[in-house]
């Protein structure tokens, strides 16, 4: 019962952030200067009057809370109305950069903590002196190299020299590149902490029970790590929307991300919140996922 | 036949010689304990023995470490790992830390049956057996709970059938009770006897306390700073040590179970406590608080002490916290140096808050190690607003009083020792010119010999200057001997109150008292 | 294969622990130094094009060649160096201010406001941080300025955590029970006991998040919305030259080492700077 | 004045192709080959902005593939017919007739009728509120249907861009989906339909298979590719794209390269420097100070690297060889070389101190404006320039708290859509500076009402005069946009404007070879 309080309590206050998230990107979005129908002005060439019209039409010269009250009940509805750059159904234009984001996310995010972990216990298992420089340089790659950087020299590499790969559409490069990036934000505290862990005292009665490594590691070193490593993953899944985002826009991925940033771009409000309220559920929906395990793995917690 | 055989076993980080020259000789289906103080390299020792030394610790090649007359394979990981939870078992100080939080008791142990030949089933049967052999209740479905849904007592048994799972021929017991509550430790101390009695293995205690190892030890060894400076039956070294070291120690330990001085004349009333009762707040947001301490009552008056003795969790802390004005009480009330405290009232006022003192457990965490000795104790006086240059004068006399040179003003916390370190911290205490001492568990931290010049000193401070002072231990005999009047804590209520001297296993105490006073383990008292 | 890490010796680690301390301060001084002299260093200006040498590879005349309109590469990169350290360590100054700042007046006002204001920074923290540095920025207007200032938001939770962090830690320390005790207020407590562990932890954090300040702007670049337009920053440096990656490698090339050493240097500076400024490492050590 | 399209005989579209000559490049196709049927022709130019072809307000590259028009642009920037098979204009140049094309069928199947035709035009005129048709269909008095193959538009003045302008007036079926509002689903009469679109990803357009033009189109269908981030020339390299439009760099490496074509836009995007002309500053208000910035700029140097060695260096709207550009006026150019000596002598004159001043200056984020504000720096003023998005250059134009511009424009229709935009009441004038000038407006409004070929240029040549002498706005040159395509791609070459599909070129007659 008291499992199912705790749950729920966590649940509602993510959601509550979730809904934070949304109210503050609705605000920003509206402080950013410049709205859809400057930019219909620009190639459309519309007159002062006709950009007036247009406005009215699009109900933007309406109050600020006014707009946000239409948009939240409609939404709640699940109606996420019509792009105003596009005219087209904002749920529509979701529904199809959803799983092209989730596919691309998640496969990056399990490469990330496969690689992350792959590494970080090598290294504290075998002590070898190539996995311990391995840490060192995937986690100085992932701070120093922009993954956009990465991208572009891939690209060249094995779309144009090698033609292995097409350029626009390929996920296989980005979710290599975003893995490995993410790998290298986790890797190093994970290594740590496991070295931490290999130094514990229940570690040591397992190695006075004479246990052998393998079983050392998988079942009295790894579970110790789990906090971490979840905690650590909440920080892979914060820098993936970024690393998305840039591989979206690079590898031409119709998803969430370049969803995101044309709607900005274009300040195409509707489809700007729908896209951040779709993510912010998302990562409430992760992060209430890893909570979740996190208890289920603690017996400590599960109480 | 020798069931271990040391010779010469030298251990160095680096240049240092941590363990330097050890030789042990222990007999099959005896018993040898290995005393010594924190930093006399004993459980190393004992670690050298399974090889699991930590990182950066080296084993000199001059050294043999033979088992049942067969060297030690130090360098084959697979013969050791084979020797270690079957030939060689070992149980260590907290249980808590060495069980794995993460697994079930039944499964921790049967990671060792599994290295046999046992089939899944006669495992299983053979955990129940193994639990049932440490006294442990209800062994079938104590196999399926985990770690910390045991107590201190159960989580030390359970690692006990663990070391027994492999069938030891030589069990290695690193400081098995220290970590327990005085009334757990008899029991363990206890069962390791019969254990050792029924199975004949030979067993090794390495232990600081000469209670335990008296208990226990066939034959002892008195380690020093990585030598052994003594060797013979356990009787002889205790009732007529030697080694002036050895003496030392047995003496130490003599002194707090000599019976106390007469207890002090009452001057006048400095802390009266009606009816308290402490709550913490609940965990979350919805959490019920939950009560640490109630109906409390206490008077402590002028140059006495008020011992305040329980086990972990009785409150005790929590209840002297409230006093010094540190904790909101939220029922009844206090009344310090005239000043009444009430629930929801009013803190205590700065001026007086200076008056009552607090000394902690831990002398490390009690001293910011950024500030020199000199910038510790000049805490309290820059804050009574004394001038800075009166400052040097009175940090001399006051390390003066407390048995520290005026040297020492210039170090940093950890260029000190723990004694010398809580010797500051009373000291700085003592820049305060207070009416009351809280000690709260001050000793406990520290080596016998310490605790009792630790003793020694705040009952000769007390004298000096004539404060009052309520001392919270869990150490019966560390508390009866500071103390004029003994409160008994157990769950929040206390539960007893008598002179130091009334207390006893007297059949006018109440239960709990006696029990305490049964579990004690005083073979020296004779 | 056992788990325990090889044994380093007391000399190895010695020798190893001066290297390591000197080796990145040197470069992060002489990086400082770079960019202070840059206008005397550079030997082009650094916006100067040469429109009939457009992408040249390294020469004696342009020792890192030049760029896809022309400009010196050496000369960008020198003075970029100004910008680069202008913008990460502004970035990251501001993050410490907003974020250690609104932290600790969070902390000070008690448990309620701890946990009303604490909401907000996870608020922030949970908001994909280049999207918001991307709002920021389409609001506040590109340059150096409001660059900054994105930035600094974007990056202010993780000071505000380790605020928060230090501040329970030595709270619940017996050291400052002991000095309200002797009637420290609590400006005492911030002042004496406080402040150096959290300017330690806050020092090693802020050497954390500069490189990642510096990436964050040039991925902002790249996106289209980093600091002004000619004002050369590595990071800029870098994402204009991802397209002309195969004309003119050098021209990625040179920014990209000049990130890493600054990165590399930084993370270990960052160490040592943790190890230096807690004593409590030191003691165990010893 | 009768313009008569040909019927599209095989034989005929193929001297049409070879008449349009004006490039010299023509499509390296061996007619003696049958094309080749099927296969899906992935195309990348611009984007697409909306569903409903008459409320485009953006870019328009993508929808002629499904939309058509009664005329269309041919390659030389002349009018062709296209739905309409001809038209005639009274000599008062108010009348317009349209006879239009039989066995013309939407993409329902419906044959398209006169009063489909009057009913898109009535749309327009009631229902759509930007754009530059607008403003020129406002001009119609009546719209009628005479029988079903005619349509007639009366205007109240006379209109000379109006046979142009038709080119962007889409013939919908009234039956589309959401006419009454916004168009979700446009049924029109091109040779592939509007299937499915991701805005800023892609539009997937499948074959029209009654389409009008006979044995068309080859392909089984287009596949548009809108995402304007992706590197198509990479793209292109990588097989990923058949036709794209790419950078004058990329452009310059491609075409040594035997596995693809370039070609270019047949007309030309145009770079010019603007001045701030409706709330000028000083001293930047003074014609002498915008001159001496003129002279300041190296047109050839710039337009060497704008448009990487090609392009045009003139001071017109339009390339040499088009119907409006003038020898004459490009000879007299004084500015197509830098003179700092001069600009000097001119700052001098108008008592300017330039290390006193700081230019504002404001441009889209691209690399050629940095040029302009190098060369601009070397006389001596300081300059802040201010690169900014779409929008944010729109706000900021908008403003007028600027002083200088550089910018672009891209190919139009018709020779008015430029000079419109330099009207004291024209849509959209910030990029120019918002010109307020009545005797300019003069000079643009009787061209515009002028039938005659000859003083309609004369009239706008003289506008242009005025616009120079005053220093509104100085053209630097023109350079045309390239489009790369896979050797495998035949039968197509760019036309004039963005448009992938005309009377005389386009998508329909493209086939792949392999």
């Amino acid at each position: 019962m008291k499992f199912l309080a705790n749950a729920g309590f966590d649940l509602g206050r993510m959601l509550i952030q979730a809904l934070g998230i949304v109210v503050i990107v609705f605000l920003l979005a509206r402080v950013v200067p410049g709205d859809v129908v400057d930019l219909k002005a620009i190639e459309g060439d519309l007159s002062a009057s006709q950009q007036q019209e247009m406005r009215t039409e699009l109900g933007l010269d309406q109050p600020l809370i006014v707009q946000f009250g239409q948009w939240s009940w409609r939404a709640l509805h699940g109606d996420f109305g019509d792009s105003i750059r596009f005219g087209r159904p904002v749920g529509g234009m979701v529904r199809t950069a959803l799983p092209v984001t989730l596919v691309f996310a998640g496969l990056s995010f399990v490469l990330a903590l496969v690689l992350a972990i792959g590494i970080a216990v090598g290294a504290v298992m075998t002590g070898s002196r190539v996995l311990r420089s391995l840490v060192e340089i995937v986690n100085i790659w992932s701070i120093a190299l922009p993954t956009f950087c990465i991208g572009v020299v891939g690209i060249l590499i094995f779309s144009v020299w090698l033609h292995w790969l097409p350029v626009v559409g390929s996920m296989l490069l980005p979710i290599l590149i975003i893995g490995i990036d993410g790998a290298g934000q986790i890797v190093k505290p994970l290594y740590e902490e496991l070295r931490e862990a290999a130094t514990s005292t229940h570690v040591r009665t397992a190695h006075a029970k004479g246990l052998s490594p393998w079983r050392i590691t998988v079942r009295h070193l790894l579970p110790t790590a789990v906090p971490v490593a979840l905690a650590l993953s909440g920080l892979v899944l914060a820098g993936l929307i970024a690393g998305t985002l840039t591989m979206e826009v690079l590898f031409g991925l119709p998803g969430l991300g370049s969803l995101m940033l044309n709607a900005i771009q274009g300040r195409d409000y509707p489809v700007i919140q729908a896209a951040i309220l779709v993510t912010a559920i998302g990562l409430v929906v992760v992060n209430a996922l890893t909570d979740l395990l996190h208890r289920m793995i603690d017996p400590r917690l599960s109480r | 036949m020798n069931a271990l055989v040391i010779r010469n076993l030298v251990i160095a980080k680096g240049q240092r010689r941590l363990v330097d020259g050890v030789s042990l000789t222990l007999a099959k289906g005896s018993t040898l304990g290995i005393i010594g103080e924190s930093g006399s390299g004993k459980s190393l020792t004992a670690l050298a023995i399974t090889n699991l030394l930590p990182d950066g610790l080296s084993i000199s090649s001059t050294s043999t470490i033979e088992i049942d007359g067969v060297a030690l394979p130090t360098h084959d990981a697979h013969a050791m790992r084979a020797l270690r939870g079957a030939k060689i078992a070992m149980v260590f100080q907290d249980p808590m830390a060495c069980l794995n939080p993460f697994m079930r008791i039944g499964t921790q142990i049967d990671e060792i049956l599994a290295k046999g030949v046992l089939p899944r089933t006669a495992r299983t049967t053979r955990i129940v057996e193994l639990l049932r052999e440490v006294d442990l209740p209800d062994p079938a479905t104590l196999a399926r709970r985990y770690p910390h849904e045991l107590s201190g007592g159960q989580q030390q048994r359970v690692m006990l059938a663990m070391a027994l799972a492999g069938e030891p021929d030589l069990l290695i017991a690193d400081e098995p009770t220290s970590a327990l509550d005085a009334s757990v430790q008899a029991e363990i101390v206890a069962l390791l006897a019969r254990l050792q009695a029924r199975r004949q293995m030979a067993m090794l205690i390495i232990t600081h306390d000469l209670a335990v190892a008296g208990a226990l030890a066939h034959d002892l060894a008195v380690m020093r700073a990585g030598q052994i400076v003594e060797t013979g039956p356990a009787q002889a070294i205790l009732n007529a040590p030697q080694h002036p070291y050895t003496a030392r120690l047995v003496a130490a330990r003599r002194t707090l179970v000599s019976e106390p001085s007469d207890a002090a004349h009452a001057g006048h009333l400095l802390v009266e406590v009606t009816d308290v009762a402490v709550d913490y707040a609940g965990r979350g947001l919805f959490g019920r608080p939950f009560r640490a301490v109630q109906g409390a009552s206490l008077r402590l008056e002028r140059g006495r002490t008020l011992g305040l003795l329980g086990e972990s969790g009785s409150g005790k802390s929590t209840l002297a916290s409230a006093v010094a004005g540190l904790r909101p009480i939220a029922e009844g009330r206090i009344r310090l140096l005239g000043h009444e405290m009430r629930p929801g009232g009013p803190a205590l006022p700065q001026a007086l808050r200076r008056r009552c003192q607090v000394v902690f457990q831990n002398p490390h965490g009690a001293l910011n190690p950024r500030l020199s000795i000199a910038r510790a104790l000049g805490e309290p006086l820059g804050l009574a607003g004394i001038p800075h240059r009166e400052h040097a004068a009175r940090i001399n006399a006051v390390l003066r009083d407390v048995g520290l040179e005026a040297e020492h003003a210039a170090r940093f916390p950890h260029q000190l020792s723990g004694g010398q370190r809580q010797r500051v911290c009373i000291a700085r205490a003592l820049l305060c010119e207070p009416d009351v001492l809280v000690c709260d568990e001050v000793v406990s931290a520290l080596d016998m010999t310490v605790q009792v010049q630790i003793l020694q000193l705040l009952k000769e401070l007390q004298k000096k200057r004539g404060f009052g002072m309520l001392f919270i231990g869990h150490d019966i005999d560390v508390v009866r001997w500071i103390s004029d009047e003994v409160l008994v804590m157990n769950k929040g209520r206390i539960v007893d109150r008598c002179a130091a001297h009334e207390l006893g296993a007297t059949a006018s105490r109440d239960a709990y008292t006696q029990r305490l006073m049964a579990a004690r383990l005083s073979p020296l008292a004779a | 294969m056992t788990l325990v890490m090889p044994a380093r010796t007391d000399g190895k680690a010695r020798t190893r622990f001066s290297v390591r301390a000197f080796l990145p301060a040197a470069i992060l001084v002489f990086m400082v130094a770079v960019a202070l002299a840059a206008p005397w260093i550079a030997p082009f200006d650094p916006l100067d094009q040469d429109l009939l040498a457009l992408n040249q590879p390294p020469g004696p005349e342009h020792w890192l060649g030049t760029d896809h309109i022309g400009r010196d590469v050496f000369s960008r990169l020198v003075m970029g160096a100004r910008t680069t350290l202008l913008v990460g360590l502004g970035g990251a100054f501001a993050a410490f201010v907003f974020g250690a700042g609104f932290g600790l007046v969070a902390l000070s006002l008690g448990r309620v406001s701890e946990a009303i204001l604490f909401g907000a920074i996870d608020l922030v923290r949970a908001m994909p941080g280049v999207l918001l540095a991307l709002l920021l920025i389409v609001a506040l207007g590109e340059g150096v300025g409001p660059v900054t200032i994105a930035l600094g938001i974007s990056f202010a939770p993780f000071f505000a955590y380790v605020a928060r962090a230090i501040y329970h830690r030595e709270a619940a320390k017996d050291y400052v029970t002991a000095a309200q005790l002797f009637g420290g207020d609590p400006l005492h407590v911030l002042r004496v006991h406080l402040a150096p562990n959290l300017i330690g932890g806050l020092v090693t954090q802020a050497a954390i998040l500069l490189p990642r300040c510096i990436v964050t702007e040039s991925v902002l670049s790249f996106l289209g919305l980093g600091s002004s337009p000619d004002a050369p920053t590595w990071g800029r440096m870098v994402a204009e030259a991802s397209r002309y990656i195969e004309l003119a490698p050098h021209a990625i090339l040179a920014p990209v080492l000049a990130i890493v050493l600054l990165t590399l240097s930084l993370s270990f500076f960052g160490d040592n700077v943790r190890r230096t400024l807690d004593p409590l490492r030191e003691e165990a050590g010893s | 004045m009768t313009i008569a399209g040909p019927r599209l005989s095989r034989r005929m579209f193929m001297a049409s192709t070879a008449a349009v000559g004006f490039s010299g490049l023509l499509p390296h196709v061996s007619f003696a080959a049958e094309p080749a049927r099927g296969g899906v022709l992935r195309y990348a130019t611009l984007g697409l902005d909306t569903a409903d072809p008459h409320r485009h307000t953006g870019s328009i590259a993508v929808q002629q593939i499904y939309a058509e028009a009664l005329t269309s642009i041919a390659a030389d920037g002349s009018v062709e017919p296209f739905l309409a098979e001809s038209f005639d204009i009274s000599p008062d140049g108010k009348t317009y007739t349209f006879h239009l094309r039989d066995g013309v069928t939407f993409h329902n199947g419906d044959v398209m009728v006169a009063d489909d035709v009057v009913a898109n035009i009535e749309r327009v005129k009631s229902k759509v509120t930007g754009g530059w048709l607008a403003s020129a269909v406002k001009l119609v008095d009546t719209v009628s249907a005479p029988d079903a193959r005619t349509v007639v538009l009366s205007m109240h003045e006379p209109y000379a861009p109006l046979a142009n302008l038709m080119s962007e007036l889409w013939i919908i079926s009234p039956k589309s989906e959401g006419w009454n509002e916004t168009i979700k689903t446009p049924l029109g009469t091109g040779p592939f339909k509007f299937g499915e679109w991701q805005p800023k990803v892609k539009l997937v357009a499948p074959a029209h298979t009654t389409y009008w033009r006979k044995g068309m189109p080859y392909l089984t269908a287009v596949e548009a590719d809108l995402r304007d981030d992706v590197d198509k020339g990479l793209a292109l390299r990588a097989g990923d794209l058949d036709i794209a439009y790419i950078k004058p760099d990329i452009a310059k490496q491609l075409a040594t390269d035997p596995n693809f074509k370039v070609s270019p836009l047949k007309d030309a995007a145009w770079f010019f420097v603007a001045f701030n002309n409706r709330k000028p500053r000083k001293p930047f208000d003074d014609p002498r100070v915008r001159q001496a910035l003129s002279y300041a700029i190296d047109k050839n140097a710039f337009m060497k690297f704008a448009a990487a060695g090609g392009g045009v260096v003139t001071n017109q709207m339009v390339l040499p060889g088009n119907l409006y550009f003038d020898q004459a006026t490009h000879d007299a150019d004084a500015h197509t070389k830098a003179n700092l000596d001069k600009a000097q002598a001119l700052l001098k004159e108008a008592g300017v101190d330039p290390a006193k001043e700081t230019i504002e200056f404001v441009s889209w984020q691209e690399t050629y404006p940095q040029v302009i504000v190098q060369m601009v720096r070397k006389l001596g003023f300081k300059v802040n320039h201010v690169a900014l998005d779409d929008i944010g250059a729109q706000k900021r134009l908008g403003q007028y708290d600027w002083d200088m511009n550089c910018m672009s424009s891209g190919p139009r229709a018709d020779i008015f859509l430029r000079y419109v935009r330099l009207m004291s009441d024209g849509p959209n004038p910030v990029l120019w500076g918002g010109i307020q000038d009545p005797d300019l407006d003069k000079l643009i409004k009787a061209a515009v009402a002028e039938p005659a070929l000859d003083k309609r240029k004369a009239l706008y040549l003289a506008a242009w005069q005025r616009v120079m002498e005053k220093y509104y706005v100085v053209v630097l040159g023109l350079s045309a946009n390239q489009i790369a395509m896979r050797k495998v791609v035949q039968g197509y070459e760019p036309g004039f404007t963005w448009s992938p599909n005309w009377g005389s070129g386009g998508v329909a007659q493209t086939w792949l070879a392999d």
